[in-house]
């Protein structure tokens, strides 16, 4: 249970710092860490006490292994946060060429 | 102006030496894909490192000497296209949509689970020329903004 | 066997304008106009042939618990079609209004990554798999948002971008916890063990997707990234993202989960008539004191979605009539009103109320156009936005929902305001105005005419015969739980 | 045989050889994805192994470099010692600085052993190298003079004139 909570701190932190932090870069990382606290909640709900890694082996047995599929998703979703992450890399270089700055409260020419 | 033409002797050597150590080890993960950890995703990012790896030690103009750009390009794009021809070929042969029309050979063998190695390595081109692609352009970004200052 | 297509050719179509095309954006016009026609053609057929009895297609030849599963009832049809609809109207419009911008075939190439998004969201019966369709889709509409390369457009996408993570990080954990409560992935299968579970799991599990694909759809207290992004975008861009994006990855996602999976209860019913009226009155309030044309359209965007919700919220056959039925002709009329704030941009270089004039001798064809399409939202007669709202108020006053009723009454009547401040601001102004900066092209006043006329043309299905039709297969499938599960898992 | 040709060869042999000790010797089908992937290398990095042309004596000069691994395990094992000390000496008396040293060695790889030679040994570390001057710019945790002479008698003369042997 105290795996779980740490989890959802990891969470809340990530969203602190996309909320509170000025600093592109600094909230791109905060994006970061709560996705990757997404994935360790779902490999961290996998597991099972005692278990093995799910890869079949010449005379491995099953039945102690823990459940594959959300590892599976957590790599799937690894890449997605990759790409995503990347996009906003090139955005951020991008505004900063623009408006010569990475602190998102001189960046306002949109209002409202 | 020194990131343009990479890094010292040191780095270089050590890059020149080791190489094709790197590219070995991805096609190695590459080809274990459906028997151990790791695959196309996996090995793919270890080619894109390789490559990267040189691009860091010696700068982009050499980079562009030594790899064929447009080729990469290409490949990234043949790659997904290969890889929904291997899908529609299931539809084909077997009536769905990715099914297996190879057959699985003997478990544990290196042949064997039918297109799933065939797939592996598709995506592994895939990623090693995009995951590249993704700094190189990125690099693009920074002489630019070099440029105009 | 048409259902793997639908996703497939948008795919290979992006990937293949990567390969071929050099530099010019000759064969990225070719292939996605191709695409868009043939895929317009296999939705239409497809919504035809589920009519009369739905589609289930597994994919890779495995059976149900190991396999991703495509499931195309009338309901999927349904958005197909006017996902494809708007689509290939958007690139007509596109091909001449890109060009303006840079001629590149990235445009296309993403464009079309865009529809394999919204496709794939649609067709997918897989919960997992809807959220990877779903990043590939949002991943093409932050690149497309920044497209035009100009400062407050990455500002916009950037903002959209970090939106959209946090909203599928949620999503993700969402996932997660169901995968943790019913061990599977297939949305089928999750309603059927959902159902034996105590109803506050549902209804936390339904908290938490509400709030990530109502960050999707925009809902009010959601919004904030919607009139940067919407109103920054290139044209045809914006009224994809209007017309269909938010519908195809908030809208239809809720209306499918929240139907179809967890079960329709008085606890969702609340929640989205709340959401529903703070969305109309608040967005319509702050539409009203817009001076940028795009943003004024993008603030109705949201209250438009309220109409949407407050109608889900209602719940009863009349209501999902209305609910569909406005979403349909959101999606004409917002698509068109996007073509004709872009094509006043291209031609007079700005996009502030202020500055614009009268059009009607210069601009006949868009001045025309965007009268219908202002008539169509603000619900007058003859045209589909009114029997739709009309609708939503007449199955509100049956349910008994009074309030919401008049609601609904009070947001239209400041539809009507904010348009008419439109209209006699960005067409029939004091200015005349003579000289222009570019000329619309063919493509862009065809695809504009085409789309004033469906505004009229949808407005048949009211008739008792052609509902029967075409719309009550499309209700029956919103509303019948037990039916879903019962032809997914095939029993 | 050119220089590039030769180098694609000693890198076929050595992928080979390495694939087939991450996997079997044995397996027929591990064989021909070695055999793959090992040409696959090859045409991608094939000519960057090998750059300069091999001198002769090749026996002799293994010998020496046998010595110099030797030699370098001696000079780490006292720095090692050295290190300890001043860590564990209450007072801390440590002086750090960057030194500049002058190596006369022109061969790269030769080059770049020296340099990680003297990272990998503790109280040292490698920072920059000037090719055109040929000097090495290293952190050095107890500094013992600022002269360049006396320093490259210090640090480097204890590698250099051993794989001075061993590549030249």
């Amino acid at each position: 249970m105290i795996l779980y909570l740490l989890c959802f701190i990891l969470l809340l932190i990530g969203l602190y710092g996309v909320i509170t932090k000025r600093d592109l870069i600094k909230i791109i990382l905060s994006l970061a860490i709560m996705e990757y606290a997404a994935n360790l909640f779902l490999v961290l709900f996998a597991y099972r006490k005692g278990g093995t890694y799910p890869i079949l082996e010449e005379g491995r047995e099953i039945a102690m292994m823990v459940d594959p599929l959300p590892q599976a998703l957590v790599l799937t979703s690894i890449v997605i946060e990759l790409g995503i992450t990347a996009m906003l890399v090139a955005l951020a270089v991008r505004l900063y060429q623009k408006y010569n700055t990475f602190d998102i409260t001189k960046i306002r020419r949109l209002a409202g | 102006m020194k990131e343009k033409h990479g890094m010292t002797l040191i780095v270089r050597t050590i890059t020149r030496i080791s190489v094709w150590l790197i590219f070995l080890y991805g096609f190695y993960i590459i080809f274990h894909g459906h028997l151990t950890p790791g695959g196309g995703f996996a090995g793919g990012v270890i080619l894109a490192l390789a490559l990267l790896n040189y691009m860091l030690a010696y700068g982009r103009e050499k980079t562009e000497n030594w790899i064929n750009i447009n080729l990469l390009h290409d490949m990234e794009s043949a790659s997904a296209i290969l890889f929904l021809i291997v899908g529609i070929l299931g539809i084909a042969i077997s009536g769905s949509f990715l099914a297996n029309w190879l057959s699985g050979g003997k478990l544990f063998a290196l042949f064997s689970s039918g297109t799933i190695p065939i797939l592996n390595i598709i995506i592994g081109i895939k990623v090693c020329a995009g995951l590249f692609f993704v700094v190189w352009t990125l690099s693009i970004f920074h002489i630019e903004e070099e440029a105009e200052e | 066997m048409i259902i793997p297509y639908l996703i497939i050719m948008p795919l290979l179509a992006a990937f293949l304008i990567t390969l071929i095309s050099g530099k010019g954006d000759t064969w990225g016009v070719i292939f996605s106009i191709l695409t868009e026609i043939t895929l317009i053609i296999l939705s239409v057929i497809g919504f035809i042939l589920v009519l009369e009895n739905p589609l289930v297609y597994n994919m890779s030849g495995w059976n149900i618990p190991y396999t991703i599963t495509l499931v195309m009832d009338s309901f999927t049809g349904f958005m197909l079609v006017i996902v494809h609809v708007i689509a290939l109207l958007a690139l007509m419009y596109s091909v001449a209004y890109i060009r303006h911008l840079s001629k590149s075939w990235k445009y296309y190439a993403l464009f079309m990554l865009l529809i394999t998004g919204m496709d794939g969201v649609i067709l997918t019966g897989d919960l997992f798999n809807l959220f990877v369709f779903m990043e590939i889709g949002l991943f093409a509409a932050y690149a497309l948002v920044a497209y035009g390369n100009r400062p407050e457009e990455f500002e916009a996408s950037f903002k959209y971008a970090v939106m959209g993570s946090i909203s599928s990080t949620l999503i993700l954990v969402g996932i997660g916890i169901v995968y943790s409560v019913t061990s599977t992935l297939n949305l089928a299968k999750i309603s059927e063990v959902l159902a034996t579970q105590p109803v506050h799991v549902v209804n936390w599990i339904g908290a938490i997707f509400l709030v990530g694909f109502g960050l999707k759809a925009a809902a009010m207290p959601f919004h904030a990234w919607l009139p940067d992004a919407h109103s920054s975008a290139p044209a045809p861009i914006s009224s994809m993202l209007s017309g269909v994006l938010i519908k195809a990855l908030g809208v239809y996602v809720l209306i499918r989960l929240i139907f179809n999976v967890f079960g329709f209860n008085a606890i969702f019913s609340r929640v989205f008539l709340g959401l529903g009226t703070l969305s109309i009155i608040a967005a319509s309030l702050l539409a009203i004191s817009q001076w940028d044309m795009k943003r004024l359209l993008a603030y109705s965007s949201v209250s438009q979605v309220g109409f949407i919700l407050i109608a889900l919220g209602i719940g009863t056959r009349m209501a999902i009539f209305g609910a569909l039925f406005h979403l349909l002709n959101h999606a004409i009329f917002k698509g068109l009103l996007f073509l004709n704030a872009g094509t006043v941009e291209m031609c007079l270089g700005t996009r502030d109320l202020k500055k614009m004039g009268r059009l009607g001798k210069v601009l006949p064809i868009t001045t025309g156009t965007s009268m219908i399409g202002t008539l169509a939202v603000s619900g007058l007669p003859p045209f589909n936005g009114f029997f739709s709202k009309l609708i939503i108020i007449i199955a509100a006053i049956e349910a008994g929902f009074f309030s919401t009723a008049g609601v609904a009454v009070v947001g239209s009547l400041l539809t009507l305001a904010y348009f008419m401040k439109f209209q006699r601001y960005g067409f029939f102004g004091d200015k005349v105005i003579e000289i222009l900066d570019h000329k619309p092209g063919l493509g862009m006043q065809t695809a504009m005419v085409c789309l004033a006329v469906l505004c009229l043309v949808t407005s048949i299905l009211v008739v008792p015969q052609v509902r029967e039709l075409v719309m009550d297969p499309v209700i029956n499938a919103v509303l019948n739980q037990a039916k879903y599960i019962e032809l997914v898992l095939g029993r | 045989m050119s220089l590039r040709t030769k180098s694609k060869i000693l890198v076929f042999f050595l992928a080979l050889v390495c694939y087939l000790a991450l996997t079997s010797f044995t397996d027929y089908q591990e064989i021909i994805a070695g055999i793959a992937a090992a040409l696959i290398v090859t045409l991608l990095a094939g000519g960057l192994l090998l750059q300069t042309e091999g001198k002769k004596n090749l026996f002799k000069r293994s010998l020496k470099a046998v010595e110099y691994m030797f030699r370098f395990l001696w000079e780490m094992t006292k720095a090692n010692l050295h290190v300890a000390y001043l860590v564990l000496h209450p007072n801390l008396p440590i002086k750090p600085g960057i030194v500049k040293i002058k190596s006369s060695l022109k061969n790269e790889s030769a080059i770049t052993v020296l340099a990680n030679s003297i990272t990998l040994t503790p109280g040292t570390l490698t920072i920059d190298y000037n090719e055109k001057t040929g000097e090495l710019y290293i952190h050095w945790i107890d500094v013992k003079s600022v002269d360049e002479k006396k320093d490259t008698e210090i640090i480097g003369a204890k590698f250099e004139n051993l794989l001075k042997e061993v590549f030249e």
